[in-house]
């Protein structure tokens, strides 16, 4: 079996994700995941003030992507990510990419390349 | 005076004045949860400003002898507003009924937060709130309960649907316009509905104060008005939910707070000079069209009326100035009048030349102290600042923290 | 007439109408975040259809004279209900009595969401609310004040043990039987103690003008029962805490402020004919033996009553009926009687009929209603509508939203 | 007797009793969720514990004759407290003042609870209410307000600046400095600030209760004492939020909330006393106090008082005390006395001397029952209980449960 | 050494986790770390209305389950797992299997296969 | 390119975030992706109860730090989690170590080794 399996993970700000996901959707990405977490970065750290005491904190809101892909390839979903995400300013994130050795699909049982297959 | 109507109003006063806290949990509720603080700050703070510049100048302006546009400066600092009564009630302490009066006056502007939520600077705010209650509030409060010439004109607001309602969602519609929508407007949904539940329950009950108080004694009329504010609401949650189930095949729980408010606002100006029957009718097309307001009208003219202040209160209050005009009697309360489907068309008219001048007004004044102040501050935050959220960014804080 | 009674009359229907909400976030904090908003609504929505049917028909039925089994339709669209005072009391208006009474009947339905919640269709709730309010809350309400036989038979109710507590709570528990377990019963957890504890404290908050109010003027009667209620429920806390400790080794938040209502729910129909020092006892067992019903006689019986209607209303109600029966004395009101320990035997006798009457009432007419709406609308919500939750499968909304 | 002020009276006990769940919520808000419970825990149980004990013993202990030092105990168990007027008032029952001032016990121990967040040991905390409340508040409250010595010496606290926010305030310190500092003091944030912002509105709105229900009548002292509180903390809000923006450049929400706070405790002494202009000042400089207390106070002294007991409260109620020297007025209420602003040093003398007194044994007395506890029980948890959190080591609860 | 570390990345919904830990327990699966997350795939998207407005959504909540195995066979996790959450319906999830460089134990500072054994 | 990506996981409970970052800056880290999970391991499990019943839960507060480098020895972060994080209890955490295929940074689209470097 050729076949590659990738997984995408996407930190950036929040963003419209239904918006995006329609993006993904063109090229024939259909599944992911979604987490909201924190990142510390280029982005300035900003101040909280309670009853008078700062605390300096540079941990900003970010989500969190993943994709894992088998026939989409890789760099169409990088290309259609830096075009939806990148606003020039520190903190659009980074895009991170793993190579998996597996994917099982839990219903199915179905193994690799065919466990991304969208069948009913 | 009368002891027991002082205890009365004491109570209806601390009722009406819970429902500004009730307003910023109702509004913050709805707000993305990076902008709570910010919009329950914009509600919180008429409790500080409004409320020195009331014992001032405001209840001055508004409510002393003047002229038929606007009180005088004889009760300035509480000049000669002391324990004996004053004018406008016999039965209780003058200082009484200005603490009554204080308690909308503060309420009316945190309404206007409602507009302008989740965008716009907090320091042209605070300033805009001190601004506008005297230029709108007080001259308004004064043409309507301060002898002015809505008063003299015969137009019927029994507990502020025009003062209060109308001004507040003119005003926040206005904002609303010259600010512009929030860059995320399409896409937000309420951060955190158990508080705005429990802000609207709050407003609620506060509003039975507010209605059942403004009799300033525990008559008839007073009664009256305790039943027709709770079948208004009651019935605001029915037409709402038909309405929207109609729409969506769904009731909300957004939707039946939202309707109680529009029931509790079109019943305001009408409460005591309608019968519970016709109260049952105007709440449940109070409801109606508050959600026509908010859902078509607000879509079809493509404004950003955040939290709708003026989808409840400026349309509710609209209906409600109308229905009166259709549905008072003065079988139910003798200084009233008869409208329409009692057979006199002239308070229906006067009705609308109140709704009226009032938006005119409103909205004129409304829109020049927005633009002088947007002079020296602007009148909207930046977009890093929008999108950072104005909790961190304003005030420095964040509503709610985690562990890490 | 008397001015003071209605103002203390409005203050204590404005109480106990915040008692509404107050089970709405009680409940709401207690299930999954995915039911929150479909829970309050269930107690929600009574204050929409329950107040308007109240003043239709439900108070006609419930109060006006008819036989000893129901009022008649004297009454009804409020009818000869003004501002002159009714039967019920020669010193505050009849329309003032009749929503001091609302709030009742509003409270009553909205406790019983309780049984039913994570799994009930809203629909049939709804329905099932206004047949229930007519065939049983009416009923069961003329029967004990409305001059019916049980008031005739000598039971004392001071505050509605019966009425709205046992009938409630056993409307809870036949509805959980017939709607069966939850699926995630074994494994829920209150998904917001906050919010369960701010209603815990609203609705005993508006406990005192429960039981305060039902006494219909601030007498002698009447300040016994403010030292009565107060007492009970810190007591009910003490019970409830000391006997968990006993089984868990720990005291906890619910655990408090499930013990205050426990203790509230024992002392509503004994606290216009006991001692301080009775209520004290009273108020300790019944959170002893809510705890019990809570824990161990839930657990043995396998009924899902989910957020314990039945566990504290039904439970702490039987117990305080009984309680009467032991501790009442006429030297706290004449009106009265005397207990068991105050050497008669008849009023305890008396209760348990009352008691034994009203679960069977109850039950039978409960189970028939529900029986007939589900021939028309399912009473069970979907499994898959369950496993995604009710707020966004019945009503299109979620409670929170994060920033993603 | 007076019906009206009865009506009065009871409204007030039940607006102060509502500030107690309401410092739960405050409290709760500004803990790490870890700890919600257990510190709400801390704030509620007095309701239980406080009231039982209240009407048991603390009552005559603080109210009955007795000497100028500690009351006596005609009084216990309720003895001759009923519904004929007491000592204290000829207008309303003696049981309703008795249960008036039983919300102010109960208060005040739930202040406490500020200054020990987060790290003491819950039954550590609760036997300590229950020693405190007896040798501690009785006697100072016997002392200001049960004809003791201070009441005796002239000095004037119209609502409770020493007996209630003075003495709570330094137990918090002395609890808070013998606990030592949280492990993760330097880096807490409130968890939930719309929480705490309700918690505060329900504080705020008892508060009116509070100063004016201590007219015991609604006179002109009390109408006096209504605006004078409406604009003591409209004016703590402006005082706190300027010097905040001043330090910091930012105007919060939690010091918006704290500052009315600030500008109620301020004002509570001096209430019945000063001019509605003299109080605007009282409550600008309490909010500016407070906040240096707050933020610099503390910092510079390094004890961990958690969440402000006597940031708050202990400061707060000092310069309360001293104003009411400085500002007091006979020509507001003959009762009173003149303060060194109106030409008389007597009173700020007197007041000083009420001040230091309560400071230094409301110190020792805390510091001696502590340590007495501490013999029999840790004060402190241990430190893996304090990094788990308490609400799951000590209640075995988790305030709030997502899906998994 | 010749030992493989192996990341099994389990995607579902939420479930009675107690209960599964404890399948997992019984072919000697003793840690693992959860995490709340969002997920879109085939299950259908559903809508939601505030104040008029529809929205529809795609993002389904989901748990996220990593286990990090070495002695325990990677095939074993993936039963034990389609076992008990398969449920026949879209929305079973995925499991994605990844290869691991190393692990560290942060208490005891051992590494690889022992740094996962539970000694204390 | 000879460039090694790496990916470091570390799971740990909660902790002072600012003061760990510090520590981490230090030796050249400047970004990293925190979120809030739970994990079940050796720390002993603890009982809820509500209402009287119990349930005895294993999952505990824990915190994932993520943190891809580059240039930066993997070794050197590992030594300065262990020294920061090791408290000699139950519940210290681990460390997973994985390889990268790639990076890319959206805002300016460089990839692998560039990818991290902060340039503005
Ligand atoms: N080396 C890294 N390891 C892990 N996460 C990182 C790393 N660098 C950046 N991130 C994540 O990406 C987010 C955006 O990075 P940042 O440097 O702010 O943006 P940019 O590189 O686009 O200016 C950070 O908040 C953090 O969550
Ligand atoms: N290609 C993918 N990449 C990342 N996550 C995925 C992918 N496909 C599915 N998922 C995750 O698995 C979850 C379940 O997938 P779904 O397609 O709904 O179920 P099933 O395949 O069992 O019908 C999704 O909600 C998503 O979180
Ligand atoms: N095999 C594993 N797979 C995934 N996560 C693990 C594994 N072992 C431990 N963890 C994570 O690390 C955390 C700490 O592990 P634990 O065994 O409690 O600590 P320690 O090993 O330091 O005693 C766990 O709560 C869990 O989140």
């Amino acid at each position: 079996m050729s076949e590659v399996l990738t997984k995408i993970e996407i930190i950036t700000r929040p963003i419209k994700f239904e918006q995006f996901k329609a993006e993904l959707a063109k090229i024939g990405v259909s599944g992911m995941t979604v987490s909201e977490v924190k990142g510390t970065g280029l982005q300035k750290s900003y101040v909280e003030t309670y009853r008078g005491r700062n605390r300096e904190m540079s941990l900003h809101d970010r989500m969190k992507i993943e994709i894992v892909v088998c026939e989409v390839p890789v760099q169409d979903v990088v290309d259609v990510a830096r075009k939806f995400l990148s606003t020039g300013k520190p903190g659009d994130g980074k895009i991170f990419i793993y190579e998996l050795a597996n994917v099982v699909n839990i219903r199915t049982g179905k193994e690799g390349h065919d466990a991304l297959k969208n069948d009913l | 005076m009368q002891m027991t109507d002082s205890v009365f109003m004491f109570l209806a006063t601390m009722m009406v004045w819970l429902m500004t806290p009730g307003i910023a949990l109702f509004y913050g509720g709805m707000v993305k949860s990076k902008n709570v603080l910010n919009t329950a700050m914009h509600s919180y703070m008429p409790l500080a400003v409004i409320s020195i510049l009331w014992v001032l100048i405001g209840y001055s302006l508004s409510f002393s002898p003047g002229n038929t546009l606007l009180g005088g400066l004889d009760w300035v600092g509480l000049k000669d507003v002391g324990f004996a009564p004053g004018p406008y009630s016999e039965t209780i302490p003058h200082s009484l009924f200005m603490l009554f009066q204080m308690t909308f006056a503060v309420l009316t502007v945190s309404i206007i937060a409602g507009g302008i939520a989740e965008r716009m600077k907090f320091s042209a705010f605070l300033i805009f709130t001190i601004l506008w209650s005297l230029f709108v509030y007080a001259p308004v409060a004064h043409w309507v309960w301060g002898g002015g010439w809505l008063a003299e004109l015969g137009t019927l607001d029994f507990a502020g649907g025009n003062v209060v309602h109308i001004s507040s969602g003119v005003a926040g519609l206005v904002l609303a316009i010259m600010l512009g929508k929030r860059k995320e407007s399409g896409d937000s949904a309420p951060h955190n509905l158990p508080l705005t539940f429990l802000g609207g329950s709050l407003i609620w009950f506060g509003w039975y104060g507010f209605n059942v108080g403004s009799a300033l004694t525990i008559n008839e009329v007073a009664m009256n008005v305790f039943v027709n504010t709770a079948v208004a609401a009651a019935a605001g949650i029915i037409g709402w939910l038909i309405v929207e189930y109609m729409a969506n095949k769904k009731a909300t729980l957004l939707g039946a707070v939202s309707g109680a408010i529009s029931g509790l606002v079109a019943i305001t100006p009408a409460c005591g000079f309608v019968t519970p029957a016709s109260s049952i009718i105007i709440g449940v097309i109070g409801g109606a069209v508050c959600f026509w307001g908010v859902f078509f009208l607000k879509n079809k003219l493509g404004y950003d009326d955040a939290l709708d202040a003026f989808g409840l209160h400026g349309i509710g209050g609209t209906w409600g100035g109308i229905a009166t005009g259709l549905f008072a009697t003065t079988s139910v309360n003798e200084n009233g009048a008869n409208g329409l489907f009692y057979g006199d068309f002239n308070l229906l008219w006067k009705q609308l030349v109140a709704i009226i001048v009032t938006y005119i007004f409103v909205a004129v004044v409304t829109y020049i102290v927005a633009k002088v102040i947007n002079l020296f501050v602007p009148l909207r935050v930046s977009e890093e600042d929008e999108s950072m959220g104005l909790d961190l960014t304003l005030h420095g804080e964040k509503a709610y923290h985690e562990s890490i």
